[in-house]
């Protein structure tokens, strides 16, 4: 469950997200649609608590941003799946091992570790490529695996920021159609995008922003 | 939570060949400031070789009245033995005394004067192991107090002025040392300091991907140690080469430097303690978020 | 004048572009287009001799990849405006700073970039976002920094590599029209994309590629 | 032109601004290492007023044949002058030695015998500040040489050992002077690197919009210059304010340490020959494309 409450955060140098209430409930898909600078990344970034609000409350599989403590974080984040916009990648080390990490964190075994991350390679398309660098790759390949870490861990929540920047058109809709059926599965998935066509025609919940506010449904 | 432990482990290892400047130059940097200090643990040790054979040239000679007998002296010598600061003793009879001089002179004093004027004496050694300066005056003073004792000749001032010297070269060299052992802790952890910088973004990526504090810190530890570790083999290896080299350039001198079994272990600890200590400042410097 | 002459660039562990021969005469506008990972940003990336042809040759306003000397690389580049798929902007400065970087390289006068930068910031619409760091941006709004970086210099020619990838479509329009403008005063424009709506309509010259090479126009 | 070079010293300043982190380390760095160098370039320089004072305390007495006239002293005392080697003399005529008898003794010799038996002499001092050891037997056969010496006393195997092993401690410490400098130099340029190793990518980013090598070189210069010169500069009052705080206590011992006018260019010479070679090569090493 991810809920906001009157939430507001301002940036030093001004900017930010003001007042901003809305509820997902568990096995929920959601778009968060506005326009460049608008604040959806801003947003994403305090359901994982990267960012704390100067007002409101978020709170997120019931751990609340007024209350949680630093060590804490780490575990609400592993429990959510996180496609950054600009990936956060590690480049000190191959693709498999960028994927490998979440669960390395949240502890799995060394076998599981080894049958997870070919199959979620697999998945995102980058069947080939497990022993490249990150800088190794083009644009649309880092966010596949940058898609990949998020699925490989199998969250309660996914966020994508921006998921298909560097994708076409093609991968975009098959990447949609893999977020559907993990979807189907109970996953709550909550993803941000410009990209009107991708959700015109589906009957999703989409969140409008503009300038730091929710403009409605 | 084994599989975890291990990865962690593996994780300092490989961050090793993945980030390898950065563990060369830090390496490197070590080793160079560890050389300095191993160098003046060395002299240090050496130091007190060099008080040692001044001290058993100390000479205290004690000279007994004409009139004690031989059985009296045996006495004599065992009461002194059993003086603190005193290392041997060795008695002179009155006839050991004329057989001495006739050696040296080629007279024999008795012969020439009818009696034997020579008293009976005893060169007394004082310790020259200790740390403690020596100080010659309480055992004069303990050996005066015994019957029989007639005279004593001791190089008093002398053996006062060079323990007086000694003992303040021994407390300048240990703050020199101390502040040797500073400089080079703070060099040390600016040189993995600024090795953490560089990776700072990869810091701060593990952490938005939910690793918690221990999961980034454990393999930066586990590299800062084995690189310490590395260091400090090193720079034994070092040492111990550049001490042959030495020994063989002093031999000339018949003065021997001798490593001390504590090198190694001391090199260590400095080196684990030193990338432990910054390891865990520099990575918590860059997670504090 | 861009020209390649069955160009072959194979990457060290596979992967690359594979005999592409094209030209592109001044004052085009030229789009490149193809699915992700097909080599479009491979074969930019040899036009400002960030890679040197395995096999053919790549020309360049006189400049012969196998002829060019390190030294000249600079001078080369700074004919044209790059905008790169991963911004490649500096952290340790300012937006004003990082745009006018390029002129300072050129060694303009003081004044003339205290004119041109704020001039070409408000253009791509970050005025107000001066003395941000990149950092402290919105994904589009890097993007942006690093278009207004490559105009700012007046280049002959300007690659912009997904430069809407970010954007929402509304700026990305906008994006499309400022280059029509600068291209209507002479400039050479190569653009590679995978937003097939934005060329919908057009009628400029396409370059398709396909897993490292053309497809044809 | 003018602008662009402005603005290329104006990054390097800025660049100290932008990376405080690696711009303390560095300096903090350099200056520990600096402080090492420059305590013993004082020491050796100070060395060198300690043997000046052993030497003051040389002694050559020549001593004249009774019938030399006091005019023949003077010019006696002008030939020995002009030896090398000589810093001074004293004469002595024979009066001034029954005046320096009587006071010593109280007695007047001329009185006591009828006549004076003390032949005038003269007191010669060696130079002290020469950097080359004093030997004095040159000396010693030149004034022999001359007319009217009767005889020389003096400490001649004495000097001879003491100028011998002031020349190997000159030689030993050199040695450690070089091999500090050198370990100096390396730690300080692995330092530089590491802080160029956090801003490759920036150097990199820099390069794709056609910076050439030199207007990404010149900046990082610039701050390794400043760099070097303010660690040079704290080094020397750090240096500075040790010596007076060490003079403080040296003064039970009459002996005063001086900072040598050399100490300062020669620490900035130092730092910034370091700053320039490292930082050259540390950014040749992450621009080779
Ligand atoms: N660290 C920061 N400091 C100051 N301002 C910031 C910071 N991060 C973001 N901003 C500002 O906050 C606003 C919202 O940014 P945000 O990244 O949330 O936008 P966005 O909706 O994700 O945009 P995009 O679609 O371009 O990614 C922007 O105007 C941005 O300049
Ligand atoms: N440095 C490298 N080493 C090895 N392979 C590489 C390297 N850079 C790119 N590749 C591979 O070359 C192929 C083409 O990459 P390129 O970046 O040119 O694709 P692209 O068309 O720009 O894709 P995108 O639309 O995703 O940006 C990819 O399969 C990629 O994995
Ligand atoms: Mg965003
Ligand atoms: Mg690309």
């Amino acid at each position: 469950m991810i809920e906001f409450q009157h939430v507001t955060y301002e940036f030093r140098r001004g900017g930010g997200i003001y007042d901003i209430s809305f509820q997902i409930r568990e096995g929920d898909f959601v778009f968060l649609i506005g326009p460049t600078g608008c604040g959806k990344t801003t947003l994403m970034r305090m359901i994982y608590m990267d960012l704390i609000p100067n007002k409101g409350v978020v709170e997120i599989d019931g751990y609340y941003s007024n209350k949680i403590k630093r060590r804490q974080i780490p575990k609400l984040r592993q429990n959510i799946g996180m496609i950054f916009q600009d990936y956060h990648l590690l480049d000190d080390r191959s693709v498999a091992q960028n994927v490998a990490l979440p669960l390395h964190v949240m502890g799995h075994s060394k076998n599981n570790i080894a049958a997870l991350v070919p199959e979620v390679l697999d998945q995102v398309g980058l069947k080939g490529k497990e022993n490249h660098k990150p800088s190794e790759l083009s644009g649309g390949e880092q966010q596949r695996v940058c898609i990949a870490r998020a699925l490989v861990k199998d969250p309660d929540i996914i966020l994508a920021d921006e998921p298909t920047g560097n994708l076409d058109p093609v991968t975009s809709f098959d990447l949609i159609a893999l977020l559907d059926s993990i979807n189907k599965d109970g996953v709550t998935i909550f993803m941000s995008t410009h990209d009107y066509n991708l959700i015109k025609g589906r009957d999703q919940r989409v969140i409008q922003m503009q300038k730091g506010r929710l403009l409605g449904e | 939570m084994m599989d975890r432990l291990a990865f962690l482990i593996s994780e300092g290892i490989r961050n090793i060949v993945r980030h390898k400047l950065t563990a060369t130059t830090t390496v490197v940097s070590m080793v160079l400031n560890l050389a300095v200090l191993s160098v003046l643990f060395v002299i240090g040790v050496n130091s007190h070789q060099l008080i040692e054979y001044v001290r058993s040239k100390y000479k205290i000679e004690v000279f007994f009245l004409p009139d004690v007998r031989t059985d009296d002296l045996s006495r004599l010598k065992s009461e002194i033995d059993a003086i603190e600061g005193v290392r041997s003793t060795t008695i002179i009879t009155s006839d050991d005394a004329k057989r001495i001089f006739k050696d040296q002179f080629g007279e024999d004093v008795e012969l020439m004067l009818g009696y034997n004027p020579l008293p009976p004496s005893c060169v007394v050694n004082v310790v020259r192991d200790t740390k403690e300066p020596v100080y010659p005056e309480a055992i004069i003073r303990q050996i005066r107090a015994l019957e029989g004792v007639d005279e004593i000749s001791y190089q008093g001032r002398l053996i006062t002025r060079i323990e007086k010297a000694y003992e303040q070269a021994v407390k300048i060299e240990v703050l020199i040392a101390a502040v040797i052992l500073l400089i080079t802790i703070v060099i040390m952890s600016g040189t993995i300091r600024l090795s953490a910088y560089a990776r700072q973004e990869l810091m701060k990526s593990l952490q938005l991907i939910g690793a918690s504090r221990w999961f980034i810190k454990i393999p930066f530890m586990v590299e800062s140690i084995l690189l310490s570790i590395t260091a400090g083999l090193l720079t034994y290896g070092l040492t111990m080469g550049a001490l042959r080299w030495g020994n063989v350039l002093l031999s000339r001198y018949r003065f021997h430097i001798n490593p001390d079994p504590m090198l190694l272990p001391a090199l260590l600890l400095v080196s684990i303690f030193v990338g432990i200590v910054s390891a865990q400042r520099a990575v918590s410097k860059f997670l504090r978020t």
